[in-house]
């Protein structure tokens, strides 16, 4: 029988209530159940912000790392030991605004991990700036001023960048979110998941009663079929994902946008290139025997035969 | 004659950094011991670079020295750029294809640098013109002229081999390494095996190398010897022929490093090109590797993604030089504050800013220290030449995974570039301490509060959950803001320097040098190492000297050092550094409240000679100078 | 009383910033001084924050002190949190609704902290239920209770103007407001005032609360004067009530800043949004701006951002804390080594890493003064209070425009975030100098070598072209590695220290307060003035105390310190910072030689604060005490 | 009579001989001279790489700044001065590896400046590693092994970012590559171009021949119109733009992709919020007379009247 393990710590959840992220907790905590994921093999990593927080609060191995710079930490985590699932979370800021360099970079590596973004709108822990996905022009409750820069749209973004799994779910959607999660975690390469994220206290505009209003699944179509079958799909795929994700404003779609498996994820990169990865790798390779050097002095000398010069006597 | 200095110059994509790596290993091979440091431009192609060597048949040389014996031009812009720089008797081999160039015709060479030498030249009465400036040296200098026909000899061999014209200018290296060879008195059998070794596998310019050495042979035949190098007597059987950032790329690989991240930098990406290069090796049916070798976005995820890998169980490191570094600090800090085991590789170059990339400097020592916003235990460690190098880089890993903070490794591009012959390294003095690892049940606390070193888990450990944050965290990693556990997690953090300071075997902190009772007590680190040692020793017959290289910068050795220097009073205290500020005596009086105010600086980017050095020491000491500031070299 | 000492708590987001505000405006109105520091988690609702304020009859206070005569809560956990901080006699006000709480029915509280207060109520006896402590405060410590029904005071409120009830809680801070003023005997009419200054532009809330202020007045006006404040005698007839943040926007608008960069970060985003809202005015018809506050994708947009602007001709500034600054160095070495005026207001939080985002520190001076690689002229201020932090927030600029070179101010999240009464800035006093600048034609050199400070154009100035390079550079800006230019270009940089600290007046580089023939000196920077004032001045009886409030902090004014302090031993010389290390002795002892020995050190992120402070200096001076770690408060 | 300038300085420009940078170099020159920019109002401001240096070689203000970086400086020079002709030029690793998160963020405030990018597919003064525009599984002589990282998508990641002038150069197209560089600069918005740039020392795969054989025109068909000549084509022509910016291989699109000028600059945009802006700015507006602040005592008070309690005596 398998073991079941408790996915909640027992700390107290300190968002404000109502937040979004309540309903991102759930789903998380929800999907790696269904998903019975060993919490000792499964990492969050989390940038800083109110959505970075949710590191703690779930009971698996959590890194609650740098504004911005989740995504470079998880990587390092996850080169050195492939076997964990690793999940990052970050804010709208910190993913596509501090961090948007490095989620341009993780697209073009395809690298096994899944990337969920807080969409809310705000810098919600710096009490409330336009984050990189407020729109042009509009004023929330915490600004002096509308906002005066356009807003990014995460999914072209990610789309563009190269993420083979892209999809954007609702925080108070919970089963769908849930499965979009169980799905991305699935997925062997670099998955996105912008979760639009209503924050009670700073963004009055795009609230929760905004996104019942707005929000509708794009499997209810059941034309919309996002998944690359074969690899002559891909180009034709991704255009209708990239036309897709114009849509905002009246008509807000949910849902996976579009997967392709057949692009090489970069750990089968390096497998190919660095003889027995992932198996062995460097979190387990052995790099010492009693507190001495796996090699000897011959086999050192045999290694770096290119640097020693036998002096001819 | 027991030792030789030489230059090797021409335009940077000519092929010097060849011509110096198969000279090094055909020296090696006869059993000379050689320094070469390799100056260059932040450029591809075309702009002046140069080889400074010093070739020894009776040690390993670890300083250079002006003037040279022998001056060895591909182009005429090296002819006006050293021709200064060469002493009586010695020799100048150039091309005579240059001889009418006028140093008006080299756009290459820098306005303010051609000014310079024009005015040089106009003072001695010499037209900006190479033959003028040949008989000069002739005639004045009592310096051998030896003309070569690069043209003509290159085209012999062109046509020998039928090879694509296009592809002339690849010989020219061998030409000078072969014409340098036949002056030095070389044996072709050394040249050869230098060519072997560097064509490895390309062979064809190996046999091409080896003809076109024998055109030059014809050529200058009666050259031969004429500034014969004595037969060697260093009696090493081996020797390994590294550059800095080799050496450093080999011991991270017998350190054990799996996981490198690097962002392209000049003067450390290629450190990470050698450990690439050995990513994966079986010896002995032994897996060596994988190693993972990460060339990054940028610095930030280059020490973001070694702090995950660290935590991830893998010994971890990255390399940089200032910009890179300066972009890494928040990424230290996290380190600092979560107890994360990474090396940051550190190879200084000019500053500030892009300053010059491809010189030397030592300027950033209050960086390394200081840089970072919060108190926290880091380690700088710092090395004095390349077998330093190879141990420090080991131990820089051992300190980081015992005490479980990050280390900084400071070394320099003058390292880093200097191609060395040194004793190959003796495995069985290497140590491996990862440090304390728990592999424990489901209560564990990464942050225990009950040592100053919590037990270290993986993330991956079976059925251990754990926590960082870069938030004040409790001992479960938790964020906490509670003052008392605010108070205990912070000290504890800093007060791993204390453990560090005690444990630390003396010859990790400082390497002590030259006279017991010295009257004058010198003191330095990393790159100055070799030259301070050649003037201790030139100097031993005239003045008690001493040279205390530091190697552990941070924590600072506050105790050993005011053991040693007891004795000393602080006016007898000289200190030098390649910097304007000789930033290592603020970082002593801070420590030690011990105030130097004898100082030797050199922040051109170019390396202090022994030439110079000596004559520092000596206006320090002889004509009551405080402050020496130096500058020779172009 | 002369002077009365509150704490007003309740969880973040429940309205005591607004409290602090109206409390501190309606006091300024009747004539007395007031200051009060905020203390916070970093969270947005629900954890526990308080204000801790000091209100004098008699002066302007500048420091804070334990205990206090009120407590005022808003929930359970303020009292279980401070009840232990109100002195005898004292007050503590709370809502009768909480009574039967029980301290593990309170899930905001850390589990750390929980703990702690169970076991020292543990100790005293008390179960950890409201009641028994308000219970215990009344028996055991003569505290007076004032208990109050909040949810029905709101509820007549909400009723009588038909407020939503989802908008009750914002009726709270006003209840904790009159509740105060009540007991302290402040008159309706400035309460009032407060109320209408605070609600300008939402008249409603004036209305309301008034009437709140009435309620709470029936409820507990057997209450009134019980801790009665005296009246006041300070005698100025104008105050500013000014944040740290708030203050620094002004000074930077009265500079005549026309950039300013930021991204959001804690305790420093709120000074750029208090520019942005005066980013244009008009009075008399005159100007002022309009100017570009910029929010930037990053810190390092932000630097490179002001940079340019600077480039441009805009006085031009940033600000940010620790984990900003660190992403701002490799701009910082740009600045630098293209000489270019930029200010970088740094206010220094808890480290290392994210580390207390809400807390204060001032353990970043190192940081401050050398991270970035390569040397260069930079210079750092600190000021001591709101005052100093007005016109050194203006000479920040001055200075960097004189000298051409960035300038960090570095302040803390003490200043920050306290709210102080302080007298209105003389602006006749405020000078702008704006440097060297010409406008002359075609042969521009940007670098002119013929004098420390080249003439400065900028870009977009007619008829002029320049160039900037972070590379080594000749006199125009472009790229030369040569190294005679180097040397002259890089010392150039440098050299402008010293003439900085010629030209600067002592004021600028410290203040000098109390004896001048001291018994011991007591050294600080930054937000230790206040208190460290009060310490000398209440330790006046019976020690004679000096207390150097060090301002600029880089280059150190090695001359003017060592001259103050050369008739004081070192041994009585006492440095305090809120710190591990007290590292302003390290920066003396490295620019002075003069080991301070005596240290007085906080770093659990809240205020050191005057009781502590006295008694630490009492167990330096009487128990011989070396170091004292300082940790009071929650 | 117009003044004429001098546009290229007497540095000895210290590029490979061969490389494109050089027709970037004469093109550059060219566009400025034929639009007559005054030398002193036009910067150029550049990262740190091969490409970075040609700030020396034009003789207008030049700014040579920091690797990755160029966007924002630029940014603070233009926002300061909006008087200025403000030119980025940087390297593609410059521009999109180290500089991903300045570039994104620029097409987000469509501020009016240009970007040209040095597109040579490494990076080129650090000798030759992959830049990210290199493809996947491409080795070039200077790399020990196939690239391992796929590339970025110029083209489309600027048409996802938001840049209003999207187009693509080639360094040895001289007169189009000009044309394109005078088109963008009086292009109002952010204003990107792609430039090919043969690296003849490290890329032995994107060579001249290379282009010689796949480059081809995109205004070579004549229905080819990426001008949004109303505000609701924008959507269509972005997707058409999109859609091409796929191409690559085999045949590869030059010429303008996406060119929208309704959409407001950052400049516009500031100067709506900011009363006199641009024409005081921060770099004309008077801030002191005689050496004091422009503001009175009185004055003082006056603007920061919140901030000042009357004490009623
Ligand atoms: C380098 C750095 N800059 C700034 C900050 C301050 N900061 C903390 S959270 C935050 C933004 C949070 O916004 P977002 O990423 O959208 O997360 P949210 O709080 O909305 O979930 C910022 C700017 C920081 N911690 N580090
Ligand atoms: C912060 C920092 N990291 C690394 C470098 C080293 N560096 C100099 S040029 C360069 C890359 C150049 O590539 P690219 O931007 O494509 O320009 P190119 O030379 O190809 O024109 C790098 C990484 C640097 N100067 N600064
Ligand atoms: S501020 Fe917004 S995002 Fe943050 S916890 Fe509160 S509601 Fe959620
Ligand atoms: S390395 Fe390449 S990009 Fe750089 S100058 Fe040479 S050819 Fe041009
Ligand atoms: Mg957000
Ligand atoms: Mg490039």
């Amino acid at each position: 029988m398998e073991h079941r393990y408790e996915y909640k710590t027992s700390l107290w959840v300190d968002w404000c209530p109502g937040c979004g992220n309540f309903g991102i907790l759930t789903a998380v905590v929800k999907a790696f159940e269904e998903l019975g994921l060993d919490p000792s093999k499964t990492v969050i990593v989390s940038g800083i912000g109110c959505s970075g927080k949710i590191a703690h609060f779930v009971n698996v191995n959590g890194v609650h790392t740098l504004h911005g710079r989740a995504i470079p930490f998880a990587m390092g985590i996850k080169l050195a030991n492939p076997e964990l699932t690793v999940v990052v979370h970050g804010g709208d800021g910190d993913l596509l605004g501090i961090g948007a360099g490095h989620f341009v970079a993780l697209g073009r590596r395809n690298l096994d991990i899944v990337v969920i973004m807080h969409n809310n709108g705000v810098y919600g822990l710096t009490k409330g700036q336009a984050s990189p996905t407020l729109p042009l022009g509009v004023k929330t409750k915490a600004l002096a001023k509308p906002n005066i820069q356009q807003a990014v749209n995460p999914i072209l973004l990610a789309l563009a960048s190269g993420y083979t799994f892209v999809a954007r779910g609702y925080a108070f959607e919970g089963t769908h979110l849930k499965n979009l999660i169980k799905m991305a975690i699935k997925h062997r390469g670099a998955a996105f998941i912008d979760v639009l994220q209503p924050c009670v206290t700073f963004n009055d505009v795009f609230t929760a009663e905004f996104y019942r209003k707005t929000i509708y699944k794009l499997d209810e179509d059941p034309s919309w079929d996002p998944v690359v079958r074969k690899p002559e799909e891909a180009r034709e795929k991704l255009l209708n994902a990239i036309e897709r994700s114009l849509e905002w404003g009246d008509r807000i779609p949910i849902g996976i946008f579009y997967v392709n498996e057949y692009v090489s994820t970069f750990e089968e990169r390096l497998s190919k290139r660095l003889y027995r990865y992932p198996d062995t790798n460097p979190s387990n390779a052995v790099i010492e025997m009693n507190g001495k050097p796996i090699l000897s002095q011959q086999e050192f000398e045999e290694i770096f035969k290119d640097y020693i010069v036998n002096v001819e006597i | 004659m027991k030792e030789i200095g030489i230059i090797l110059g021409g335009p940077q994509g000519a092929g010097l950094e060849t011509s110096m790596a198969v000279l090094g290993r055909a020296l090696a091979r006869k059993g000379y011991g050689v320094i070469a440091d390799r100056e260059y431009f932040s450029n591809i192609t075309g702009r002046h670079s140069y080889i400074h060597m010093l070739i020894s048949s009776t040690r390993l040389p670890r300083s250079l020295r002006y003037p040279v014996e022998i001056l060895a031009s591909i182009d005429a812009e090296t002819i006006f750029t050293h021709f200064d720089d060469v002493v009586e008797k010695g020799v100048v081999i150039y091309d005579e294809n240059q001889l009418n160039k006028n140093i008006d015709n080299i756009p290459s060479i820098e306005d303010y640098t051609r000014e310079k030498i024009k005015t040089k030249l106009a003072k001695l009465g010499v037209s900006p013109v190479i033959k003028n400036v040949v008989d000069y040296l002739e005639k004045e200098r009592n310096i051998k002229p030896i003309e070569i026909d690069f043209t003509y000899i290159i085209k012999l061999l062109t046509q020998r081999f039928k090879i694509d014209p296009r592809q002339a200018s690849r010989y020219v290296s061998g030409l000078i390494v072969s014409a340098v060879s036949i002056v030095i008195g070389l044996e072709e059998k050394f040249v050869k095996y230098g060519f072997e070794q560097q064509f490895r596998e390309r062979r064809y310019l190996i046999e091409h190398n080896i003809a076109l050495y024998e055109l030059v042979n014809d050529s200058i035949a009666r050259f031969r010897n004429i500034v014969k190098i004595d037969e060697p007597k260093i009696g090493l059987n081996k020797l390994m022929i590294v550059t800095g950032n080799d050496v450093v790329a080999i011991a991270k690989i017998v350190a054990g490093v799996r996981y490198q991240s690097y962002y392209p930098i000049t003067p450390a990406a290629d450190e990470s090109f050698t450990i690439e290069k050995y990513e994966y090796n079986e010896v002995n049916g032994k897996a060596v590797g994988p190693i993972v070798v990460m060339q990054t976005e940028d610095e930030i995820a280059a020490i973001c993604s070694a702090i995950g890998a660290s935590l991830s169980g893998s010994r971890s490191s990255t390399a940089t030089s200032g910009p890179g570094f300066d972009l890494m600090v928040e990424g230290l800090s996290f380190a600092g504050a979560n107890e994360v085991p990474v090396v940051i590789t550190y190879y200084q170059r000019g500053g500030p800013s892009t300053g010059q990339p491809t010189r030397g400097s030592q300027s950033d020592l209050m960086n390394a220290v200081f840089a970072a916003h919060g108190e926290f235990t880091r380690v700088v460690l710092s090395s004095g030449d390349h077998v330093e190098a190879f141990y420090d880089t080991i131990e820089a890993f051992n300190i980081a995974e015992k005490y479980q903070v990050p280390v900084i490794h400071l070394l320099d591009k003058f390292l880093a570039n200097t191609i060395a012959s040194i004793p190959v390294p003796d495995i069985d003095k290497v140590r491996i301490d990862r440090g304390k690892i728990v592999f424990n049940g489901p209560s564990y606390k990464r942050f225990d509060l009950s040592n100053l070193i919590s037990p270290r888990a993986y993330l991956g450990s079976d059925n251990i959950v754990m926590w960082y944050s870069g938030d004040e965290h409790d001992e479960y990693g938790h964020i906490v803001e509670d003052p008392e556990n605010r108070l205990k997690m912070y000290s504890k953090r800093i007060e791993k320097m204390k453990l560090i300071l005690e444990e630390t075997p003396l010859d990790i902190k400082m390497g002590i040098y030259g006279d017991k009772n010295p009257d004058y007590v010198i003191i330095g680190w990393g790159s100055v190492k070799g030259v301070a040692l050649d003037t201790i020793e030139t100097l031993s017959s005239k003045l008690r000297l001493r040279y205390i290289n530091m190697k552990l910068l941070w924590p600072f050795p506050r105790k050993e050092f005011l053991e040693i220097v007891k004795d000393t009073p602080s006016e007898r205290i000289i200190a030098v550094e390649h910097s304007y500020g000789v930033n290592i005596a603020s970082l002593i009086a801070m420590a030690t409240g011990v105030t130097v105010t004898k100082k030797i600086a050199k922040f051109t980017g170019r390396p202090i000679t022994l030439n110079e050095m000596i004559e520092a020491v000596e206006r320090i000491i002889f004509k009551n100078e405080r402050h020496v500031v130096l500058s020779y070299g172009a």
